[in-house]
């Protein structure tokens, strides 16, 4: 039925081989790109076909398994190298291969001339394979591997400029925080395996026979264990409080890498795995609950940062980094559906916002680069009006900005408001509803408020550059524009696919495709809830709905017109408001000084052990303790050898000594 | 009874005798002669591979009486099993690398060079395939000589003392495994076995208290040859001083002696004793695991470096290997396999910086990867195959022995264990960082050569297995499971309980155990974990 | 014969005062005296007893060590001059050339 | 007055001693009648000779005779260890030539000399009669101060001689006194005679002056074999006397000492076996113990060799404390191996050394390896041969008699064994750390090997790998040899 679904991961795979092994020799750049840009579009195109194929199948059909080959068998464990379709995974390859697709096309233009143009191909060509492993893996283990994979993908490309020592710590950070994440999710894997297989002899790591059995499971106890462990590896992996701080330094890496890679796809994959194992989540209330308050803790949290950052890719690194709090959010409060719609329309708007900001960054790098200018092109300070200058880009990034923002018409605005209003409603969490949404509510209002900062720093006002680099800012060629188009257009419209029902009724009863069509993978999920959240659920009125929406919508439009005064009327207001309260604004902007903290409680400690082990224990106990014994042993030689003193008498006494003692302990013992 | 297996290892005694006879002064010859011998040693030892049929039995065994005076039989008796069979592939397959990477390494003495390289082949055939322990011990032994003359005669400034340490230390401990041998074999003897056989000493009960003791005797020296974590001190100095080729070997294959030396004799012929030293052997690995991690991140050295992360790697094999399940020792044996490939290819190309740069300090270098693309990247995937990244060969075996250990009683140690895969991130990529990103500041690396056609001869097979092993390592594993569920039960038998408890252990209290149907995942055989668990109930 | 005992404590006397004087002299021929003292003990010892028992093994074997005893004379001075052709000395504090 | 009639004797137990004397006789008048300063052609008669009554000694395996009214016998037993004697002595004869040469006292005496030390140790070990044995003994040792004392312009050479002769001579009154008591308490001098007084008596453990002659009689023995606390001579005697006779000392005497010993103790006292296996027990840890560790920190090979020695009569006590068939056998075939190897090893000692041994330390060896890379090579296999290594004689001949010891129940002594040579292998290694391991302090030539020292090599290399690979035949015999009762 879907046999060909092995294709999609496929086609990637062999671009990064072509790439990788002979990329060096092609030189080509438009044919290395090309064989890049080609192998996802044709994994795009496939899953097109593969999605098509799904909506032709009545709903409760919606789900195959194709086996390519067994990869491991040892005893009663056996992980397969075969592929899950379902309406979830196909959500996510459109997304993956589709934006994916776009970002490439983006990167032929925008990396033009960087060296080492075949091997960022090969690197995203490999992201896209492990990627779609993830998100197309049917058991635990294979999920993992594409888990790994795309953050090995994610070092190599924050590392793309090696030789810049801060692109390679950064790298070396995102690495290391994905492995905290993924120690959790191996332990996350043991424990299920361990326990269904041990008390109920269900020795699996299939998502669908763990799903079969999941009434085997208890609520709470073992299952909050194992779902913890998960929800750590997603933290990780999509940065999350605590684990997020990598996610800001990974903007090192060259900007599409960070609109695929750390906006649209991969951070994602937390999001994704949660939402691929509810059925295991929903039966432990104390996770769902952390999900749900970490996810708005996160949104709020990095939304605050995110307004006193100067760079502009830092911003958005902040405001994704917010934004997939709120889809933690949706997935704690039981709403995977929404959360998935968010993950979708985010995609497109902050892949869109990303490539913008390349845009403006790539112009602004020339424009200072002929001015032999050494401003950081990425400093939002030193831009402004480039509104005249880049109109198309200027557009695109406005709209997206806009959809971010939350307002009516755009699509952030319903999967956002789609995610808040469940928060409130799904009682799961007692009263801790009102606080999750308020929360959610501010957070939208900063993220109106830092995106449109953004925005009017970065397009409106004055240039605040040299007129000499001035007049080199130009707009960016057809093929970089192309893709911030296509985005800007699908985070315009993206959201109609998924209206809320209330909207949906108002006008004139559209239904919430996208829900009806996640239905199949959540409904089992969504009833379990309703029946056993131990609180009776109060059903708000549409009255208090509607009223809900205005308020969350009047929110953001009070974000935008404190950004506007602030940025756009009057410009002092920022500096008067540093020099008022100068503490906060230093706490934020050094991000709450949580790097220092990390590297004070936890890697400098790290170190210091090693170093106290290696130098004071390893050195002088353990191998001192060898030495030692020799040492011991060649000292007492060095005393016993004067025993032989030379003189005969010395040797007669000793043989008489002997003598005498032999006789005196045998014959009067 | 067919003899390949003494043809194999002997086959490098054979041209250690070709080698005698060639005159010192044309060393490409001897090398080249050298190197030939070691590959038809490998093409010699295929059909071992290919030949062998997938079942818990011994095959190829020669068996023919040796020494006879006394009380004692010895016996001349071969033969391979899942469980040996890959890492007598492994040896010879390391061989012809090692051989090779020495072409221009060893410049002087290279005559005695290639003997000790190829004595010490014998040496590791022998104690793989012995049946026999007194054989056993001869080879196990025979083994020291030639590593000592190459750590000695062709290592590092501080040669002498590593070489005497590696040597005294290991001595120190296999001679209480001698007395241990004799005096199992005078028991064998009250039983009325004739000899050294290891199926004898399987199938003789002994006395817990006699158990506990023999243990300690063999675990002792094979600890030291892991090396568990107190025991290993002498890894560091053997190995930053050993040549290229010796310290590949040192970790590619000695260091298993340590480990087989568990999986063949400690543990199956003392099960009870094993069994009841779990918990110390899981400490001491776990202890291994993260200490040797820490140790590792901080070293300024990168052979040094890469022989703590040996200790750590060794640390997961020995915690697979008492986890007790099929998954835990399956585990571990890859991992052996793994480790030896994964840090064998290390220890080469750390080699090929010395080679060019004659430092080894971390501090030397920076933003390699300019100047040496291709080395780059084998460098980068052998680091990752170390990490134990999925789709590379280290990741199978660590997974494997985390889920056994997990599985078994080891739970909590697994939970210490698993954070070890997070260290070994941290260290390797941060060695990997400083030596090949960053500015290429140093000028005497803006010289530097990419690797020739040669050295990359040497990696590829490597690179290659790092794939294989990765992506399709089930034939490996199908090869060596009959072996492997043998000796689970040689445990089980005499600890019935072995698993069953652990099933139990750690469930929320006053959780009712639902006594499912049969296992529903989609394997055929019968998990011995699940028995277990009905045995329990 | 009732006062072997008698026998065997003198000459158990002498031979200890042999083995005081090898132990306490300095003089290597005196040494080799208090050794041959030593022998004669013996070869009391054995007199006596033969006496007793009353077979004569031990006779024979006294006249076994006179000749043994004479041989090692020979050869013992022969060393000492030997010796002391090198040091012009026989003291065997001064025989401390091979030590430790 | 009618004739004496002389009883009918059957000589064949002493008929290679009697040989042998006369070979011996006939060299020293040779020697007196020959005219010219070069006497080396002795050293090849001797030789010759020696291997024709080597043979001659080993047709007689597996005939048991008896004869002088019980005080000497042939059998296995004595066979197996006149035969190490002969092995012994014939390679010091191929060794002395090169070497007195060198350090100028080639003395015709030289050959005579060895063959009696050969003609008493023989007696020693084909003795039953404690008369025998102590006559054997002496003619050994009187030889021997003379062969220690042997070059006679050495001042060391000289010391040599007159320590071990004051120090022997003194041991001597112990043993002679043990020998007067065990005659006192058994009335007889007969060794079957002493076990067939003991099994009557009633408790011979209580017996004071039995008890009291056994043990006097094993401190003389364990003089021999330079036991701890008797072991002092051993290092400066060794250090002394010339190298040839080092080896000769290092490997027959102390062979002759085991095969008296080892037949007094096992045949005429097994029912005090509890008390004199206690006190070899700790004989031997002593042993062992101040052997090793005193070897640790020296520098002249001969002296380290000589400690060593010690030690390795250590190992030795070892299965003697055993007392039972496995480690008697363990004793006979290592005394065997231990003549291949320690012979051996001094053979290169006298390779390497100059005249006047101006040289004789362990720094000279340094870079050895890869100016004679064969020698070297030889050499390693000496010592580890000497260290236990397998496959080597060594290694077999420790096995078998730490067996004996855990046969016994000595698990104990058996762990302090083998922990005593993995510390030995440290200074064995160090030796092969300055051959392989060092470049040469200073340029010398090194000796050239001539043929006799060449063959020595040979056979001791020979010995001390073949009877590591293949140890069955020679341990089979050494089985039968140590079935005694």
């Amino acid at each position: 039925m879907f046999d060909n679904v092995w294709l999609i991961p496929l086609f990637p795979l062999i671009g990064f081989l072509i790439n990788g092994l002979f990329g060096k020799k092609i030189k080509n750049e438009t044919v290395i790109g090309g064989i890049g840009a080609f192998a996802v579009l044709c994994s795009f195109v496939v899953s097109c076909m593969t999605i098509l194929r799904l909506l032709s199948l009545p709903i409760e059909e919606r789900l195959a398994e194709v086996k390519v080959f067994t990869w491991i068998t040892s005893g009663n464990f056996n992980a397969d190298i075969a592929f899950l379709v379902d309406p979830l995974s196909c959500v996510m390859i459109m997304v993956v291969t589709g934006v994916g697709f776009l970002i490439h096309l983006y990167s032929i233009g925008y990396m033009h001339g960087e060296e080492g143009f075949y091997r960022f191909f090969a690197y995203l060509n490999l992201f896209m394979f492990s990627m779609l492993l993830l998100v197309l893996g049917n058991n635990l283990l294979l999920m993992f591997v594409g888990w790994e994979g795309v953050g090995l993908c994610s070092y190599l490309l924050i590392g793309y400029y090696f030789h810049k020592k801060s692109a390679g710590d950064a790298g070396k950070k995102a690495f290391v925080m994905n492995r905290v994440g993924d120690f959790g999710f191996l332990l996350g894997g043991f424990a299920l395996f361990w326990y269904l297989g041990a008390s109920h002899n269900v020795w699996t790591i299939q998502f669908t026979e763990i799903a079969k059995n999941s009434h085997l499971l208890p609520t709470g106890g073992i299952v909050t264990v194992i779902t913890l462990c998960f929800f750590l590896g997603a933290t990780g992996k999509s940065a999350q409080i605590p684990l997020y701080t990598w996610l800001p330094d990974a903007m090192e890496g060259p900007t599409p890498v960070s609109a695929l890679i750390h906006a649209a796809t991969m951070v994602t994959a937390g999001v994704y795995m949660i939402a691929r194992m509810n059925f295991l989540f929903i039966r432990s209330p104390e996770t769902l609950m952390v999900v749900a308050v970490i996810g708005a803790c996160t949104a709020l949290f990095a939304a605050t940062i995110g307004t006193a950052q100067y760079d502009i890719k830092r911003v958005l690194a902040y405001s994704t980094v917010s934004q997939l709090g709120y889809m933690f959010l949706a997935m704690g409060a039981g709403a995977f559906a929404a959360g998935i719609f968010h993950l979708m329309t985010h995609a497109f708007f902050k892949a869109c916002l990303f490539l913008g900001s390349g845009a403006v960054i790539h112009s602004m790098h020339e424009a200072l680069h002929h001015a032999h200018s050494h401003d950081d092109p990425q400093d939002m300070r030193n831009m402004g009006g480039l509104k005249s200058k880049m109109p198309l880009t200027f557009m695109t990034f406005l709209l997206a900005t806009i959809a971010i923002a939350g307002i009516p018409g755009f699509s952030g605005f319903f999967s956002k408001d789609e995610i808040l209003w469940q928060a409130f409603s799904n009682q799961h969490h007692g009263s801790l509803n009102y606080l999750l949404w308020g929360m959610g509510a501010i957070a939208a209002g900063l993220t109106a408020f830092y995106m449109f900062r953004l925005v009017f720093m970065t397009f409106y006002g004055e240039s605040r550059i040299t007129p000499k680099a001035k007049d080199h800012l130009h707009e960016s060629p057809m093929i970089i524009v192309f893709p911030l188009l296509v985005l800007a257009a699908l985070s315009v419209i993206g959201g109609y696919i998924g209206m809320p029902k209330i909207i949906g009724d108002a006008l004139g009863g559209i239904p919430n495709y996208f829900e009806h069509y996640l239905e199949p993978v959540f409904r089992y999920s969504e009833e379990y809830l309703s029946q056993h959240s131990q609180h009776t659920a109060l059903h708000p009125s549409h009255a208090v709905e509607w009223g809900l929406m205005g308020l969350s919508v009047l929110i953001a439009l009070a974000g935008i017109t404190v950004a506007f005064t602030m940025y756009v009327k009057n410009r002092e207001l920022p500096s008067r408001f540093t020099a008022t309260f100068p503490a906060l604004h230093r706490a934020v902007y050094n991000k709450w000084y949580i790097d220092e903290l990390y590297d004070f409680a936890i890697v400098n400690p790290v170190k210091a052990a090693g170093r106290f082990l290696w130098k004071g224990f390893d050195v002088v106990i353990v191998d001192g303790a060898v030495n030692g014994v020799a040492n011991i042993v060649m000292a007492f030689a060095g005393v016993i050898r004067y025993l032989q003193s030379g003189f005969i008498y010395n040797y007669a006494w000793t043989m008489a000594f002997g003598v005498v003692v032999i006789l005196g302990y045998y014959l009067f013992k | 009874m067919s003899y390949i297996l003494s043809l194999t290892t002997f086959l490098p005694i054979l041209g250690v005798l070709l080698l005698l006879l060639i005159p010192r002064e044309s060393k490409s010859l001897l090398r080249s002669l050298a190197l030939g011998v070691t590959i038809i040693t490998f093409l010699v030892s295929l059909p071992i591979m290919t030949g062998f049929e997938t079942n818990a039995d011994f095959q190829f065994v020669e068996n023919v009486p040796w020494i006879a005076a006394g009380p004692f039989v010895m016996r001349y008796y071969l033969g391979v099993d899942g469980i040996s069979l890959w890492l007598v592939m492994l040896t010879t397959f390391i061989m012809p690398i090692a051989v090779l990477s020495t072409w221009t390494a060893v410049e002087e003495k290279v005559k005695e060079y290639m003997i000790c390289l190829l004595l010490l082949e014998t040496g590791m055939l022998g104690a793989f395939l012995a049946l026999d322990l007194f054989l056993f011990y001869i080879f196990w032994e025979v083994m020291l000589i030639p590593m000592y003359f190459i750590i000695g005669i062709w290592g590092g400034k501080n040669k002498i003392y590593a070489a005497v340490k590696f040597f005294v230390y290991t001595m120190a401990g296999s001679v209480l495994m001698l007395v241990a041998l004799i005096y199992l074999y005078f028991r064998g003897l009250e039983a009325g076995f004739t000899s050294f056989s290891l199926m004898q000493f399987y199938s003789l009960n002994l006395d817990p208290q006699t158990q506990t003791w023999l243990f300690l005797a063999f675990a002792l020296v094979f600890c030291i040859k892991v090396p568990m974590f107190p025991l290993h001190t002498w890894l560091p100095d053997a190995h930053t001083e050993a040549p290229t080729a010796g310290s590949v070997i040192l970790a590619a294959i000695l260091l298993k002696m340590g480990t087989y030396g568990f999986v063949r004799f400690a543990v199956p012929i003392f099960p009870d004793a094993a069994y009841r030293f779990t918990p110390l052997i899981a400490t001491l690995a776990v202890i291994g695991i993260i200490y040797a991690a820490l140790v590792a991140m901080v070293q300024e050295d990168v052979k040094k470096l890469v022989a703590y992360s040996s200790v750590a790697h060794l640390g997961f094999v020995m915690l697979g290997i008492f986890a007790f399940n099929q998954q835990g020792i399956t585990g571990g044996m890859l991992q052996m396999l793994n480790h030896g490939i994964s840090t064998g290819a290390l220890f080469l190309i750390v080699g090929f910086i010395y080679e060019r740069r004659h430092t080894r300090l971390i501090t030397d270098f920076g933003g390699l990867s300019k100047q040496m693309p291709v080395f780059a990247v084998i460098f980068m995937i052998v680091t990752l195959s170390s990490i134990g990244l999925p789709g590379t060969n280290g990741f199978v075996g660590e997974f494997l022995v985390l889920l056994g250990a997990f599985e078994s009683e080891l739970r909590w140690y697994t939970v210490i264990a698993t954070s070890g895969v997070i260290l070994s991130a941290v260290y390797m990529l941060w060695m990997f960082q400083r030596v090949m990103f960053g500015e290429l500041d140093n000028p005497k690396n803006q010289t530097l050569k990419d690797l020739n056609p040669r050295e990359i001869a040497i990696m590829l097979p490597l690179v290659i297995m790092i794939f294989f092993m990765g992506v399709y390592p089930n034939p490996v594993i199908e090869k060596m499971d009959p072996a492997v569920k043998k000796l689970v039960s040689q445990v089980k038998r005499s600890n019935p309980t072995a698993e069953a408890p652990s099933a139990m252990q750690g469930l929320p209290e006053g959780h009712p155990v639902v006594v499912a149907p049969a296992a529903s995942s989609g394997n055929s055989v019968i998990p011995a974990g699940a028995t277990n668990t009905d045995e329990a109930r | 014969m009732e006062n072997l005992n008698g026998y065997l404590i003198v000459s158990a006397i002498l031979f200890s005062i042999g083995t005081i004087g090898v132990l306490t002299r300095k003089n290597a021929i005196v040494i080799f005296m208090c050794v041959e003292l030593m022998l004669n003990a013996v070869n009391l010892t054995f007199v006596a007893l033969s006496r007793h028992l009353g077979n004569l093994d031990g006779q024979v074997f006294v006249f076994f060590v006179m000749t043994v005893a004479a041989a090692e004379a020979a050869v013992g001075l022969a060393l000492m001059i030997a010796f002391y052709n090198n040091r012009e000395t026989i003291d065997v504090t001064d025989m401390n050339s091979l030590k430790w | 007055m009618d004739m004496i009639t002389f009883p009918t004797i059957d000589m064949t137990p002493i008929l290679p001693e009697i040989y042998l004397s006369l070979l011996a006789m006939a060299l020293l008048l040779i020697n007196v009648f020959m005219p010219g300063r070069q006497k080396g052609y002795l050293g090849y008669i001797s030789f010759v000779g020696v291997v024709a009554i080597a043979v001659m000694t080993a047709s007689g395996w597996g005939i048991e005779v008896s004869s002088f009214s019980g005080s000497v016998i042939q059998d296995k037993f004595a066979i197996f260890f006149k035969i190490i004697f002969l092995l012994s002595a014939g390679l010091s004869i191929l060794l002395s030539d090169q070497y007195m040469e060198r350090e100028g006292c080639n003395h015709g005496e030289l050959y005579p000399l060895i063959l009696f030390t050969v003609v008493g140790m023989m007696l020693m070990a084909c003795g039953t009669d404690l008369m025998t044995i102590f006559l054997g003994l002496e003619v050994m040792s009187v030889s021997l101060y003379i062969l220690a004392g042997f070059n006679r312009a050495n001042i060391k050479s000289n010391e040599s001689g007159l320590k071990y002769f004051l120090l022997g001579a003194f041991s001597t009154g112990f043993l002679l006194y043990g020998m007067a008591l065990t005659y006192g308490a058994t009335g007889t001098t007969r060794i079957f005679g002493i076990s067939g007084q003991l099994s009557q008596m009633a408790a011979p453990a209580a017996n004071i002056m039995l008890l009291a002659g056994m043990l006097l009689m094993i401190t003389g023995f364990a003089f021999k074999i330079a036991a701890a606390p008797f072991h002092m001579w051993t290092p400066d005697v060794y250090e002394g006397a010339p190298t040839p006779m080092t080896a000769f000392m290092s490997a027959g005497p102390k062979a002759a000492g085991f095969a008296a010993a080892i037949r007094i103790l096992v045949i005429s006292f097994p029912a005090l076996q509890p008390d004199w296996s206690q006190l070899f027990w700790i004989l031997a840890v002593l042993t062992m113990t101040i052997g090793n560790i005193t070897a640790l920190r020296q520098d002249n090979i001969k002296r380290m060799l000589a400690y060593s020695s010690i030690a390795h009569a250590g190992y030795a006590l070892v299965g003697f404390a055993a007392g039972n068939e496995t480690g008697v056998a363990g004793v006979l075939f290592y005394m065997l191996s231990y003549a291949f190897m320690n012979i051996g090893a001094f053979a290169i000692v006298i390779l390497i050394a100059k005249k006047g041994e101006t040289n004789g330390t362990v720094q000279d060896f340094a870079g050895f390896a890869f100016k004679r890379p064969l020698l070297a090579a030889v050499m390693s296999l000496f010592l580890f041969s000497l260290a236990g290594m397998p496959p080597t004689a060594g290694f077999i001949g420790k096995f078998y008699l730490f067996s004996g010891a855990v046969q016994q129940g000595y698990v104990w002594l058996a762990i302090i064994g083998v922990i005593n040579s993995a510390v030995s292998v440290y200074y064995y290694l160090r030796v092969m750390v300055f051959m392989y391991m060092k470049n040469p302090s200073e340029e010398f030539e090194w000796a050239t090997v001539t043929a006799p020292v060449a063959l020595a090599l040979i056979i001791s290399a020979a010995g001390s790998i073949i009877l590591g690979v293949v140890p069955s035949y020679v341990m089979q015999f050494a089985q039968q040899a140590a079935k005694l009762i």
